[in-house]
């Protein structure tokens, strides 16, 4: 797991949060209309952590944010199974929604991280 | 200069390999120049390199920065994270 | 409390849900720089459960959602604490995302339900 | 006719009651006409009334929609859900 939570910690972001916001990323079941037993997710691991950290330290900065954590899985995700994780704290709802979409869109442009599906017909999952 | 370059995702399965030695002119090539030499080292990589970019030592980088024998390049595209 | 799960049940939901997000809306400790020991929800009440159950299937209808939940508390809600809570399952995180604005907004303009603040000199919380 | 109108959170407290009987003309009054009459007893309301929507029933109703004697009839304004 990548985990970096950035910013205060949440004791002392709840102290001014008025909205707390989590999203979850759940591996579907099928793509490209083939099932799926899973995704195995790899990354290049210094720089991953590195780009999350920074994606999250410039949402915060732009958005006014208390708290951001994103927690991404590495290795075999089974489908139904949560393959991301982002927690974002603010004063109002408008900037943790909007600080929200930024980040999963700076995510998926620019974290160092792929998927490659496994089939379901595999019987054995590759972890 | 030879420089060695990290190979990722669907781009390291292409290519059958997670890291390419590639021959670069010049003193201090630049990402752009590791880029062509990539395209010419494994044509494979040709319908993808436009959409990549190059990390060095962890950081994304533009494609006029000088490149050092000591950095650590890798090639970052297709990325699927999410 | 009000609650109003609408649409399939989450089991269902979650097979072919690829987002689920969580947003929490919590009572801040200040209102108009005061402090505030908590804030006092009243409803309209036959209608306010009527309201937040077409909010949400509206919603679920424009977005394609598979899962919504809203539950908006009742009485004394004391600072940090959460006042109202939506879960919103979808496809995919944009129409999810989408929604939980499009349903907060609503909800802030349609819903019957007020607060009224109870300031941190009053010892006694009204309940 | 007489129809009684429920008051909430605000609107309560300014007038100081939780619900008023006005006096409306015509054997199916509108909601527009029950404002009106609000307006006229109790005074206290005009600054939000035209911020405010009639529910009749449980149900947001336009200004026209004419009025029943059995219906429920409620004052909506200045709500703060959420």
């Amino acid at each position: 797991m990548i985990d970096r939570p950035v910013g205060p910690m949440p004791d002392e972001a709840v102290e001014v949060a008025g909205a707390v916001v989590c999203f979850r990323g759940v591996v579907r079941r099928e793509e490209s209309g083939r099932q799926l037993e899973g995704l195995v997710y790899t990354s290049y691991d210094p720089m991953a952590a590195r780009e999350l950290k920074r994606i999250a330290h410039r949402a915060a900065e732009q958005f006014g944010l208390l708290y951001v954590g994103i927690t991404h899985s590495r290795g075999f995700v089974r489908i139904h199974e949560t393959s991301l994780r982002l927690v974002v704290a603010a004063a109002h709802r408008k900037p943790a929604l909007s600080a929200m979409d930024t980040i999963l869109d700076e995510l998926k442009r620019d974290a160092p991280i792929w998927k490659r599906p496994v089939w379901a017909e595999n019987a054995e999952p590759i972890r | 200069m030879k420089i060695q370059v990290l190979l990722f995702g669907p781009q390291a399965v292409i290519t059958g390999r997670d890291r390419v030695l590639v021959e670069v002119d010049g003193v201090a090539p630049t990402p752009a120049s590791v880029k062509d030499a990539l395209r010419q080292a494994l044509p494979q990589l040709a319908a993808t390199l436009d959409q990549s970019r190059l990390a060095i030592n962890h950081q994304y980088t533009t494609e006029d920065t000088p490149l050092c024998e000591s950095d650590e390049v890798a090639l970052i595209g297709m990325v699927s994270g999410g």
